[in-house]
């Protein structure tokens, strides 16, 4: 009989127990019908934002090679509909609901997460700091260390929930990012929203997406997540939650073994809304072959040679 | 709505353009209603080309067996015409709102353009069982994508074929036979499918003469589960715009709600 | 008869007939023997450093999905042997020689520069500010808009010829990376080298790459790089050289919509060796189709909204 | 060296892992030598899937036809063994460096390993036209990767067979069976392919019997072409470490050269 293997992970000092969950705004209350979400190792909605937003002009996604791009905008209900529906919702729920926000100031991220995180059955808050937005050409919270220490130890003041940071990949060090949302007080970061990207129609001559630019998911993306988590995982204490490129259960292995302590899995969804379940099966089957009984010793277990001795460049 | 894994029975190319899917569906123990659609994957886990699932209408529903009419444009549908018999597809649904018929209704009019006539299809067949007289407008580019006809026809009273081939599929033509058909006969109810210009004629048409409509729309979908927002329309209901979900709070609409811009 | 359509593009001050040319790096004299060089727009050998170097440690190369990641390091014969044998056998051809320089500083930037364009032959520099390299851990000159100023500047001074600078994608604000090259008095720039990244094989436990990091290629990271096409087209006045994923006509395209003036292409080359012909033919049938007289038609030629009036968020 | 596109005569499994393609080569006109090998493109412009080619070595060269021997094992070599007869596909080559048989020479060893057969074979073939005498072992897994020992036994004077399934495949007993052989027959070259070790152990055994050996190595290629420098391994050549491209300057190379670290 195939023996149980440890899956638990903590993350900020919350217990979830299995590593897999889903990525925000790539999950939602339809996918009830089709996956137990009891199964998952922690709940995630789509961001919110303080007023009701339409969202971006459509088209709103296109296929690229191995990837979409998506400018959704942050379609929104707000965040009174958000404390009256979506929340209650989700408490049918047994395991740990985190919620992300998203907002337009410092001001708003510290409004919306206080009252958030007063809700009981909320066990964690997802700073969105990294939602690629035409408004300011690609500009985020996240792409300056200095808005990032203050938005975080902000956000840090006003609750003792464990606060996730979602970094932007759109970064020249995303390293320094990283050690400012840490000094802050985050307690784990989630690596990484979407790089930035674009592509043409060449017979209409108008872009795919009818916000032009909106961001690059699913599995092209992986490579440069990984190598994200691994420089994070380099530099930083925090749990990393790894994102972007995940569609089964070695993408989600190898993210671990760059630095991950867990993962969210967006577009793979689209594909398959079960992808999660499996991978989750997936991560035990592989801890069974490898003979791992804690998936604790799969992070940051990549295997490197000390480079400074051995590269001969 | 379910990921079932199902058997391709047969899936044959109809026309030049068309195919036709049948699958068992002996699986499958929930309602399928008209109007509804299933998300169909083309990839797998080796080259994710394409990446997305493709969303295709219900085009008949029979005791054990479910039929898509798709036409092979694409990468997802030329992927989708490669399915063999016997081999096992995943199919994402049913999904959506499906068609209403009003209480009472004697006779309907359908008009589809192209590939539309597959949703508007499996309405005329429940139709049909309901004794409802069907009058069908179907518009295509040539006589050849009309080829699907044949199984409308079937549970239809009237059918009136127009294309481009012929000059006869221009909207001023088909305003007259449609205002044609609503002085004939007492239209209880009209249905739409596949075309942004007949759907606006439509809207007018039954608007001014006060018939209960409905439009199938057919957004850009990447989820189909009502999770990723990328299928939106805006629709005016009870006087307040609002952009809705047309994979879950469509794709099937009143008519006179959908805002064409 | 197919009437020939003008496909000629001016790169600052550079005439070339063609806006089709290799990435350097994926390009060299083996391919000689299939294809014929004198179709191309222009000849890119690859980076050349000042001394001899082996390059890093194998394996060099590995596949993702949609891509491929390099860390080649820059394995060369060095300045001298560039002189004595590249430059030479290039000067068979009758098209423009580019010549793409690495260096490890900017003094060394400056003087290799000095020397090589001192060169009849060589019709433009290409400077290789952006290859990400472990040692700095992918830190590159072409991070910083200081560093490519005072680099681009310090080389502007030693020639005439035609400077390229090829821009890293690393960054959070191409824009101004791309306005410091301007300013510092740069021709043309190459949008851009390759998305740092990384693979890990999950049953060994160790990178795909000897060098744990490496640049991405190939088809996956397209849309990144038309996205920054069209960020620095809005900024800067220089003509854009697209490079990144290019496999097609249709992508080459894509990426003129986008901004560029020209292209490179590389993986492609690995592919199909005679890519970029196949390329050149297929904007002839583009321009063709679209009854485009002069490939300027193309260049920046995106239809976009005004997107302040129009976005509704 | 050109992008040839042949047309596949055969392709067909020929035991549990290897299979054997054989394609038209009436169309290529350059010579064709034991040790080169062919980049062949396992990939579509739509899926990209797997990206690059892959290398093989040229297993039998005839008149108007090309062979070659694979294993059928990843996404690359997987996609090989769909092509069908009469398929067109896309052959880089011939490229890399060939084997070299010393003049005068009178009897040659060959150390196979797995599926380093198949270049060994194209050298047997050649050799047995010279008249020359050939002595194989041929090391595997088990029996049935060996079924394509068929084909180099028709050339080889006398070919060994050792396997793991039968326990006689360690590095021990080939020493001996080298060493046995050296001391029977007086043979002039040596030649391997498909095992670092046992590459390792026939540079030690030649080197102290003054015996030249050459070996082809299976570095992992990107381009196959020369340009991207990710083939190389390290050499010793007059004394001198150099990094060289094993696909321009090998894949074969004096076997005294290379250093196996
Ligand atoms: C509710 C619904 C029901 C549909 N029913 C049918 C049907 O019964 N028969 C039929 O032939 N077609 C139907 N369609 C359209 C069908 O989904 C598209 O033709 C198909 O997705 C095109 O895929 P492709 O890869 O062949 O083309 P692509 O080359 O990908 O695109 C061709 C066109 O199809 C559109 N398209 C691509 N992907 C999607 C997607 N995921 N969702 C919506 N549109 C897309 C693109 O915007 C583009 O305009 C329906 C669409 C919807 C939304
Ligand atoms: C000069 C040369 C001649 C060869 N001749 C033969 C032959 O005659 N018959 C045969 O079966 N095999 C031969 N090989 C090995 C063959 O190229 C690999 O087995 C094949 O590329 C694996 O591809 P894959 O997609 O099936 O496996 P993958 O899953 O991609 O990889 C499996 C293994 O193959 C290696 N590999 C993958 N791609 C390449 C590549 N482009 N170049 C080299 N290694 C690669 C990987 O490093 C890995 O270890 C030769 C290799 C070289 C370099
Ligand atoms: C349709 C869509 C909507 C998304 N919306 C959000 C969002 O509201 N908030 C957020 O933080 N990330 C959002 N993302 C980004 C995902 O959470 C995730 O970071 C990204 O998709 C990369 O992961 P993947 O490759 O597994 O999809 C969205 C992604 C997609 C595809
Ligand atoms: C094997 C390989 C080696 C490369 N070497 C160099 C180099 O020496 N200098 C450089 O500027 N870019 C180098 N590049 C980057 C390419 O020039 C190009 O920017 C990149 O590959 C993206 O284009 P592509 O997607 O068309 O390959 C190299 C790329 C590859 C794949
Ligand atoms: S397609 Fe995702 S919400 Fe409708
Ligand atoms: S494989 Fe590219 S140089 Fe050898």
């Amino acid at each position: 009989m195939k023996k149980e293997r440890k899956m638990e992970v903590d993350i900020g000092g919350m217990k979830i127990t299995n590593p897999v969950m889903p990525a925000s705004g790539a999950f939602g209350e339809g996918m009830d019908r089709v996956i137990d979400f009891n199964l998952l190792g922690a709940l995630i909605p789509k961001s919110i934002t303080k007023y009701p937003q339409r969202g971006n002009r459509t088209p709103r996604a296109c296929e690229t090679k191995g990837g979409m791009i998506n400018s959704i905008g942050i379609q929104s209900k707000g965040i009174d509909y958000y404390l009256k529906e979506t929340i209650p919702y989700y408490e049918q729920y047994s395991i740990p609901l985190i919620s992300s926000i998203s907002a337009e100031s410092i001001d708003e991220f510290v409004e919306m997460s206080s009252i958030i995180a007063s809700v009981t059955s909320v066990a964690a808050l997802e700073l969105n700091i990294s939602c690629p937005n035409l408004k300011n050409n690609g500009q985020a919270f996240g792409m300056s260390d200095d808005i990032t220490y203050q938005l975080v130890n902000r956000v840090r003041k006003v609750t003792d929930k464990p606060i996730l940071v979602k970094l932007t990949p759109n970064v020249t060090d995303i390293q320094s990012i990283a050690l400012a949302a840490e000094r802050a007080g985050a307690d784990s970061l989630v690596v990484a929203n979407t790089p930035l990207a674009m592509a043409i129609d060449i017979h209409t001559r108008r872009p795919k997406i009818g916000n032009i630019m909106g961001g690059l998911s699913g599995p092209a993306i992986k490579p440069i997540i990984v190598r994200q988590i691994y420089q994070v995982h380099e530099v930083s204490q925090l749990p990393i939650i790894g994102c972007g490129g995940i569609m089964t259960a070695d993408d989600a292995i190898e993210m671990m073994l760059a630095g991950a302590s867990a993962v969210q899995v967006g577009t793979a969804n689209f594909v398959s809304p079960t992808a999660m379940i499996d991978i989750i099966a997936g991560i035990q089957t592989y801890m069974e072959e490898h003979q791992l009984h804690r998936i604790d010793e799969l992070i940051g277990g990549v295997i490197v040679m000390n480079q400074r001795e051995e590269d001969y460049i | 709505m379910r990921d079932y894994h199902v058997t391709v029975l047969s899936n044959k190319q109809v026309s030049n353009r068309y195919w036709h899917l049948i699958v068992d569906s002996s699986d499958l123990k929930e309602a399928i209603e008209p109007g509804q659609f299933f998300n169909i994957k083309s990839t797998d886990y080796q080259t994710y080309y394409p990446l997305l699932r493709r969303p295709f209408s219900i085009y008949r529903i029979k005791e054990d067996t479910l039929e898509f009419l798709y036409k092979a444009e694409g990468a997802g549908t030329k992927q989708l015409a490669t399915y063999k018999p016997g081999q096992k597809i995943s199919l994402l649904g049913p999904a959506g709102v499906s068609y209403s018929i009003p209480k009472n209704c004697k006779k309907i009019l359908l008009l589809a353009r192209g590939v539309g006539i597959a949703t508007l299809a499996a309405l005329a067949q429940k139709a049909d069982q309901m004794n409802i007289e069907i009058y069908a407008i179907l518009s295509a580019r040539n006589k050849d994508d009309l080829l699907a006809t044949k199984t409308i026809e079937k549970y239809c009273t009237k059918v009136y074929c127009v294309t481009e081939e012929d000059k006869t599929s221009d909207v001023e033509h088909v305003r007259r036979m449609i205002h044609d058909l609503i002085k004939t006969h007492h239209i209880d109810a009209a249905y739409t499918c596949g075309s942004r210009r007949l759907s606006m004629l439509l809207q007018k048409i039954t608007k001014a003469n006060g018939i209960t409509s409905q439009v199938a729309l057919e957004e850009y979908m990447a989820c189909g589960m009502g999770v990723c927002y990328s299928c939106v329309c805006d629709i005016k209901r009870q006087g307040v715009m609002q952009t809705v979900k047309s994979c879950e709070d469509g794709p099937v609409f009143p008519l006179e709600e959908v805002i064409f811009e």
